[in-house]
């Protein structure tokens, strides 16, 4: 070689001095890396502002306003035979119950000398939820010696009530609101300060099912989180060993031909169809050809395998095919079968990418309503499924679909409970993918 | 699996609330389970309605909107042979705007002014020129005309052009211009034809968007259903038509003009196989929860002034004539 | 073309191992050995020299198959190891390069410990019956590889944390450590100092008693050292085979002879 | 005999298989296991794998397709099988056997079966959709609904059902949100893998993961209460361009946010697998870290990211919540970005659970409407494909 | 403690480009580099031998912050470049590499054409005006590396496919086309054929005329062949430093001569 190469070598600039073209160059490492930086902070600065939003709209829903009356079981109203048999209490109605709980706080309201302008009957008999009617009827038919005696009840108030005590009725709104009046509110502040009434952790959140639209003080998730659970069960049962199984097939094993391109891109297309799609497929598929029945959490999660599936696969072949071919000349050279290869050193250098997969397919799976839609699971549930395997048959809700139904009810006090399920399907979410986050730590390396 | 135990109900979104509430206390007040309601529409629930008879099959469909002739066709085809319609009432639909805005008093003919593509205006055929309500009558607001209005999915959305737009061409001498202009069919489909330059907004949601979207644009009307209004009034504020202020008492009298009839169809082969299910039909028309009374007409359901025939059908078992 | 097929006189004294008929590679269009005949003996050392891209690398992975893992790549002829024609479709590739086993050119450790590096062909062959005898025969490799005393205190440290020749003989060692009855080595001393190279031969000397080795490598000296047999390979032929002391000494190819005296590379 | 006994024989058959063929064949070998072709291990799961796979099939299949009828003749069925399974691998059961082999061929098998429920599933989705499609075009000239540039359906009949202004909107609004998400994902998932400490990244990362998780009803609810208002307040009317509070803009930037993480997370796995000799190989040659990024790191990782891209651009097409709070349900044709418009998919969910005559074209349309996206999104993922193909750079 | 900072009669001749005081480096806990001092001359070529393990690599990568990339390494002490710090606060690591090229022990060459290869860094450094400036900058390099004859059809093939002798030459070529001040190679010529070693040593010995040449070598001969210094690591120590000449014909240090003579490895 002659020296010429060698001639554009230039007088030696200093380290510490960077000359025109590294500076330029060092400007764009910079604004790169600034990016870069942005980008992160970006995508944090949404994260913070839309979990504030829903937890500052659903902190409220794990709190709720209780009143604690005594309640006459008036055994005239009750029991008119008087002989306390189990099929006659049963035709008592709730409305009768009703009654009885309005007479118990007017009777309250009278030994405690509240006296209110403007009070109405109507704002009295409102103030206690409709929920509490039920309660007091199953608590009588299970043990009917009660009747007769006067009991303590710790009962659900309103919504609107509720709502006044969280800061989302005010006596202006209450003025012009029909469910509500400024006079009822004052009657709860009265029976608040005899120490009657009060706003509390609320349990029965989390484990209730959900109610109708009169009652949102009643609403609770419990189905919805069975459901989501179960679903998700079988999501991951399936999902994850299947989408692997396929990802390592096309990836390691099949041969390179037209065959397995038509299949290759047939899956990503399957990430673009939308989900109500994989509803369509799923209810002819599984509830009109495979006999499985409506609104069930195995229909719903067989769905949501399918839709996830692409996900899965997707991730999981980019991660295998990152994996560099060294490695699996590697084993194979020691007498290795492919079969050894990938199973003992592809796959666990895959590991990350697959577990990123499934973090985010599952992630897509537990909020997605669009095909449980079709498969009957958007749906007012109010029994409890029983224990797997059973229960995977048995209808149930799912948390999302809670979510969707309660933003389209009328009462805003369902707004606040929307967001307080989004809370738990946040905390749903983490749980589930925080063993694929800490593993994901494990299995990263680099090489 | 074991044989099912519990109704399934689909169907029609603004039944849903009504149903859940019969629902819930059907189960609270019975031994049965209380009956899973799901909803997704009134047509996917007579759809899934139709698909067959068996346990995987949905008991009752509620709907928005009466049964057609061609889904009968199809029911029939699939061996639903015997379907039991139910009127359970009337649902109102209403006007209604930002609670602190202004007061609206409006006739059909405002709405078909505010809406149409095509107005007339001095006898004449012209794209809607109104951009203020005040430019349509002077009585109204000064006011930017901006209407959200069900989208084409909605069953309401018919009603809304039928009982308010074509009313309102009809009131206002438009129709007959529109159909001299254009013959009879063009001119009575230009009757319905609404706006598309960002004036009248189509809502594929639901009554909550609606109302979002009033809150983040104050000066819009939006169509609500009654009992939507009716939980909301510390946010909405109603708007007349005719002069008439919509409330159930008013839509049962007759007075207000825009409502529709609800309805949910049951699926007489499964009587007897579904515990419960004919009880639960009678228990939802019964006058405790249907009647003017009930907590369905608490909630903003129009009681059906012919409850009791009704009520009488479904004791009979009485199913739609083939 | 190059026909080097049986040298009669030495194959009384040591069977044929592995024998190729007219081998030719192709990537792609590129055709990489051409029509390749040789014999390689058992319980021999053999050889490979030639200028670098002459194809040693690839002939040596025809032997065990192992270019069945590039794409591109095309494989004629006919090979067979001890009279069994391993492109055969019968043929398991897997019990082939068990018993053919390679030491890569780059070394390509697994990113695993260096104890499981070396455990892992034992271990999928069911080598030792408990763990004393795996750590027998990880130790028993890994000092034949030169390896043990540089790495006996950290035998759990990743294998791609060594230096360069650490990783090589690590691989060597790996390979050694499944027993196989053929071992192809290229370049395995590339990255290594005098002594370790010398003890990497001796290595090859000792397996030689019982199995047939192959070498790539590009060191003449050390050809000559650790060989009984040499082939010649240029731009993709081979051109000479033959007793490694009638090579140096001896070549009958011109171009051979330009190669052994520096000339053509 | 309820299926749940059956499952268990079966599955003690298997174990008991995998035992004693394990045993057996090292016996047979007289103790020394080198003498074996396969690991004794291979040879138990072959006895397993045949005993369980067959049963288990035939309990599978039987189970979806006929779970009403009597149980106890295929239960029996089901154990024949498994005995003869078993049967067969003690037959077999000799040092010699490629036990490895068999049960390779067994797991490749059940590999196959994985990947062709990729197969099945598009085969369901076309053919659950295909009838109908059939029905509609009966009822509407395919001519008006691919070449139409109105969507309005109505009720009395006299639709028009065109895809123009729907895939226009489709591809304006996946557009929009591919060009916010793309750039901060790639971005973001670079920072991570290539500058950010262990620490930031491990934290990061399942932080903007979780984007992904939260339902896509509150990212509707916030482009309809903030962002939308916002654009259209600060950007849309001083700039003339109209006052709508939703917009393609609005959807676009909001599921835009949703999607980073799918671009993010995917990608940074797939950039730290690049191996490290490369970013050495760069850096050797005095590139700056954004230069070894740019020109090695992302081009070796192109498939990967391709990939993610996809990913993201497909839960785009076939988001309906967002677009319905963010862009508004007007089927429009517009080039103005604060316009309200709409997408295939929002109509598809909307005409399918709308009021419609279930047999009416105006709800037969959703299966013309989403069969017509498969077929569309099909091509763009050939494209992709070849794309892929023609700039990856393999290393090694 | 390894001291051999000046080696004064030698300095007059030729400046010292590379400096290094007290230089340790730690891979976690295992110290790799133990207090080395030592002077690289400019236009000098400087080989760095000792045994596999014994630090060379490591500290090469010293020389121009490679080292940075390790996470678990860490480097103390103190290395100037034309007398200035190059662990200084204020360097641009980037920029000191491109005045300190370097050519890895295993070939890495980028999964591109050979021809983008080879531009790389006379792209990003700007070095060419136009493409014929940058067709020649490649062809010379290549030519220098002994590869253009071989590689001149197929440029636009990718670089990994190239044989590992081919590979290696490709990365000298692609490091000398970058016109470093001091270029740093390790083993470069540990796959080579002995012609292709000599083309090499060749160009390294022009590339002397101007700049500072660092080798690593296992190759005594090599050593001898190319370089004016030689430094002899053992044990991540510096055992000896000094002119070639001398260390080969009479070390100091008894280690050095057992070395050497091929007694210790
Ligand atoms: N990344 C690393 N992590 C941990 N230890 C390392 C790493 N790299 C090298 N070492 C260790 O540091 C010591 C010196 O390694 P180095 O690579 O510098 O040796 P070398 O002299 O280049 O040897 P060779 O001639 O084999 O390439 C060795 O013991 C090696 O095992
Ligand atoms: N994967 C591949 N794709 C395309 N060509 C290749 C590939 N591998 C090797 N070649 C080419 O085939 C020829 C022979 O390569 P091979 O690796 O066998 O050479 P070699 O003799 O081992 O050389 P070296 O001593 O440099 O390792 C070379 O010209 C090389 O460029
Ligand atoms: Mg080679
Ligand atoms: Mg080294
Ligand atoms: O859901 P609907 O059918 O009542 O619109």
């Amino acid at each position: 070689m002659s020296d010429a190469t060698l001639q554009g070598a230039q007088p030696r600039p200093s380290l510490l001095v960077a000359d025109p073209r590294t500076r330029k160059r060092n400007a764009a490492e910079a604004r790169f890396r600034a990016y870069g930086l942005g980008a992160i902070l970006v995508s944090m600065v949404m994260l913070v502002i839309l979990l504030f939003t829903i937890i500052t709209g659903g902190i409220g829903a794990f709190r709720q306003t209780y009143l604690e009356i005594p309640v006459a079981l008036d055994a005239a109203q009750l029991d008119k035979n008087g002989n306390r048999d189990p099929d006659d209490l049963r035709k008592v109605l709730t409305l009768t119950y009703g009654k009885i709980l309005e007479q118990s706080l007017q009777q309250a309201i009278a030994d405690k000398g509240i006296a209110i302008a403007e009070l109405s009957d109507k704002d009295v008999s409102n103030l206690i939820s409709k929920e509490a009617s039920a309660q007091l009827r199953n608590r009588v038919l299970a043990d009917p010696e009660l009747i007769g005696q006067t009991v303590e009840a710790r009962v659900l108030v309103n919504g609107r009530v509720d709502g006044y005590y969280k800061g989302r009725v005010s006596m202006e709104s209450a003025a012009r609101d029909a469910n509500t009046s400024p006079a009822q509110l004052q009657l709860a502040d009265a029976l608040k300060a005899q120490g009657m009434l009060a706003t509390q952790w609320n349990w029965s959140f989390l484990t209730s099912p959900d109610a109708s639209d009169q009652r949102p003080e009643a609403a609770g998730v419990g189905i919805a989180i069975l459901g989501s659970l179960y679903m998700m069960l079988v999501v991951l049962v399936l999902s994850v060993p299947i989408g692997v199984a396929a990802s390592i097939y096309l990836e390691e094993f099949a041969p390179k031909n037209r065959w397995t391109d038509i299949i290759e891109v047939n899956i990503s297309n399957l990430a673009a169809v939308p989900s109500i799609v994989f509803g369509i497929l799923g209810l002819a598929a599984f509830i009109n050809f495979g006999g499985l029945p409506q609104s069930a959490p195995i229909v719903g999660g067989l769905v949501l395998t399918l839709m996830t599936l692409p996900t899965i696969i997707i991730a999981t072949r980019a991660a295998l095919k990152a994996v560099p071919p060294s490695i699996r000349d590697a084993a194979l050279g020691v007498g290795a079968s492919k079969m050894q290869s990938v199973f003992h050193h592809v796959l666990p250098l895959a590991m990350p990418g697959i577990l990123t997969g499934t973090i985010i397919g599952l992630a897509q799976a537990l909020g997605e309503t669009a095909p449980l839609l079709l498969i009957g699971m958007v749906a007012f549930v109010k029994n409890y499924p029983s224990a797997p395997p059973d229960g995977l048959f048995e209808p149930a809700s799912a948390l999302p679909v809670q979510v969707y139904n309660w933003t389209q009810r009328a009462d805003p006090a369902f707004i606040e409970r929307a967001s307080g399920a989004i809370i738990v399907l946040l905390v749903f979410l983490l749980c589930m993918n925080l063993l694929a986050i800490l593993l994901r730590r494990k299995f990263e390396r680099r090489w | 699996a074991t044989a099912r135990d519990q109704i399934q109900v689909s169907g029609s979104s603004t039944v849903l609330p009504y149903s859940t509430i019969v629902a819930e206390a059907f189960g609270e007040n019975t031994d049965f389970p209380t009956p899973v309601v799901e909803s997704g529409g009134s047509s996917a629930g007579l759809k899934k309605f139709c698909e067959g008879v068996g346990e995987n099959t949905i008991d009752i469909a509620n709907a928005s909107r009466p049964i057609k002739d061609s889904e009968i066709e199809a029911c029939k085809a699939a061996g639903v042979t015997e379907i039991m319609e139910v009127r359970i009432g009337y649902d109102g639909i209403v006007f209604a705007s930002d609670i602190a805005g202004n007061d609206f008093a409006f006739t059909p003919a405002d709405w078909f002014n505010a809406l149409a593509a095509e107005v007339v205006v001095d006898g004449k055929v012209v794209p809607n020129p109104h951009t203020k309500w005040s430019d349509i009558r002077a009585e109204l607001p000064d006011q930017e005309i901006l209407a959200f209005v069900p989208g084409t999915k909605h069953g309401t959305r018919e009603v809304f052009e039928e009982k308010v737009i074509a009313a309102g061409c009809e009131e206002s001498g438009a129709a007959e211009v529109l159909k001299a202009e254009k013959g009879e069919d063009e001119g009575e489909a230009a009757c319905m034809a609404l706006r598309t330059d960002g004036k009248s907004i189509d809502i594929d949601g639901d009554y909550t968007e609606t109302l979002a979207r009033i809150q983040s644009a104050k000066n819009g009307i939006g169509v609500f259903g009654l009992s939507f209004y009716e939980n909301n009034t510390d946010k909405l504020k109603v708007a007349t038509i005719a002069g008439v202020t919509p409330s159930t008492e008013t839509i049962a009298a007759g007075e207000y003009p825009v409502s529709r009839p609800l309805f949910f169809y049951v699926k007489k082969q499964h009587i007897g196989t579904v515990p419960g299910l004919k009880e639960f039909a009678e228990f939802f028309v019964s006058d405790e929860l249907a009647g003017p009374e009930g907590p369905l007409a608490a909630y903003g359901l129009v009681a059906d002034p012919e409850l009791a025939a009704t009520q009488a059908a479904v004791a009979d078992e009485a199913t739609l004539a083939q | 073309m190059n026909d080097m097929r049986l040298l009669e006189r030495s194959v009384d004294q040591s069977e044929i191992k592995i024998s190729a008929r007219d081998v030719q590679v192709w990537y792609g269009e590129k055709h990489a050995i051409k029509d390749v005949n040789v014999d390689l003996l058992d319980k021999t050392v053999t050889a490979f020299i030639g200028p670098s891209g002459c194809g040693k690398s690839t002939f040596l992975r025809c032997l065990n198959r192992m270019n069945d893992t590039i794409d591109i790549s095309r494989v004629e002829g006919k090979i067979t190891l001890d009279g069994e024609d391993i492109y055969d479709k019968r043929v398991d590739p897997v019990q082939l390069r068990a018993r053919v086993g390679m030491v890569f050119q780059k070394p390509n450790p697994f990113p695993k410990s260096i104890y499981d590096n070396v455990a892992y062909g034992p271990r999928i062959h069911g080598l030792a019956r408990n763990r004393a005898e795996l750590d027998e025969i990880v130790e028993k490799s890994l000092r034949g590889a030169a390896l043990w005393n540089e790495v006996k205190d950290r035998l759990n440290d990743p294998g791609t944390g060594l230096s360069g020749g650490q990783q090589q003989r690590l691989c060597i060692a790996r390979a050694v450590a499944t027993q196989p009855e053929v071992l192809l080595m290229d370049e395995p001393c590339s990255a290594l100092d005098p002594i370790a190279t010398s003890q990497v031969e001796e290595l090859i000397d000792q397996l030689r008693a019982q199995f047939s080795v192959v070498i790539v490598t590009h060191s003449m000296q050390q050809a000559a050292r650790v060989s009984q047999k040499t082939a010649f390979f240029h731009l993709g032929n081979l051109v000479e085979y033959g007793n490694t002391d009638d090579i140096f000494t001896n070549p009958r190819d011109p171009r051979t002879e330009s190669y052994i005296s520096g000339r053509i590379g | 005999m309820p299926v749940s006994w059956t499952l268990l024989i079966v599955l003690a058959l298997a174990g008991a298989g995998y035992f004693v063929t394990r045993a057996r064949v090292v016996a047979l070998a007289g103790g020394d296991v080198r003498r074996l072709h396969s690991r004794p291990s291979y040879h138990g799961w072959n006895a397993a794998l045949l005993t369980a796979l067959p049963a288990l099939f035939l309990i599978a299949i039987w189970r979806f397709v006929q779970p009403a009828a009597n149980a106890t003749p295929v239960a029996i069925l089901a154990l024949v099988l498994a005995a003869a399974g078993l049967a067969l691998a003690l037959v077999r059961n000799a040092p010699d056997f490629r036990a490895r082999n068999a049960v390779e061929a067994m797991v490749k098998g059940l590999l196959i079966l994985c990947s062709s429920i990729a197969i099945l599933t598009t085969a369901g989705i076309v053919f659950s959709m295909l009838f109908e499609t059939g029905h509609f075009f009966q009822k509407y000239p395919w001519q008006d609904f691919f070449f139409g540039t109105t969507w309005s359906p109505r009720f009395g009949g006299g639709s028009q059902l065109g895809i123009l202004p729907l895939l226009w909107g489709t591809l304006y609004i996946s557009l929009i949100a591919l060009a916010v998400s793309v750039p901060i994902g790639l971005f973001a998932a670079i920072y991570m893998s290539e500058y950010a400490s262990a620490r930031l990244r491990s934290v990061a990362k399942p932080m903007i993961e979780v984007l992904a998780g939260i339902p896509t009803i509150v990212y509707g609810l916030f482009a309809l209460i903030t962002v939308g208002p916002m654009l259209r307040d600060w950007f849309a009317q001083p700039l003339g361009l109209g006052n709508s509070g939703s917009s393609v803009m609005t959807a676009g930037l909001v599921m835009g946010i949703m999607l980073i993480p799918f671009v993010s997370s995917l990608s940074d796995d797939i950039i730290n697998a690049v191996p490290q000799s490369l970013r050495d190989g760069a850096l050797g040659l005095g590139s700056t870290q954004s230069e070894t990024v740019r020109k090695v790191v992302l081009p070796a990782a192109l498939p990967g990211i391709v990939g993610a891209v996809l990913l993201a651009a497909s839960r785009a097409i076939g988001e309906t919540m967002i677009v319905v709070l963010g862009a508004g349900a007007a089927a429009r044709m517009d080039l103005n970005p604060f316009e309200a418009m709409t997408t295939i998919t929002v109509k598809i969910v909307s005409q399918l659970t709308g009021d419609n005559d279930f047999a009416a074209p105006e709800t037969l349309v959703a299966f013309a409407l989403g069969l017509t996206l498969f077929v569309i999104t099909l091509g763009l993922n050939i494209v992709a494909l070849y794309v892929v193909r023609k700039y990856r750079e393999q290393y090694e």
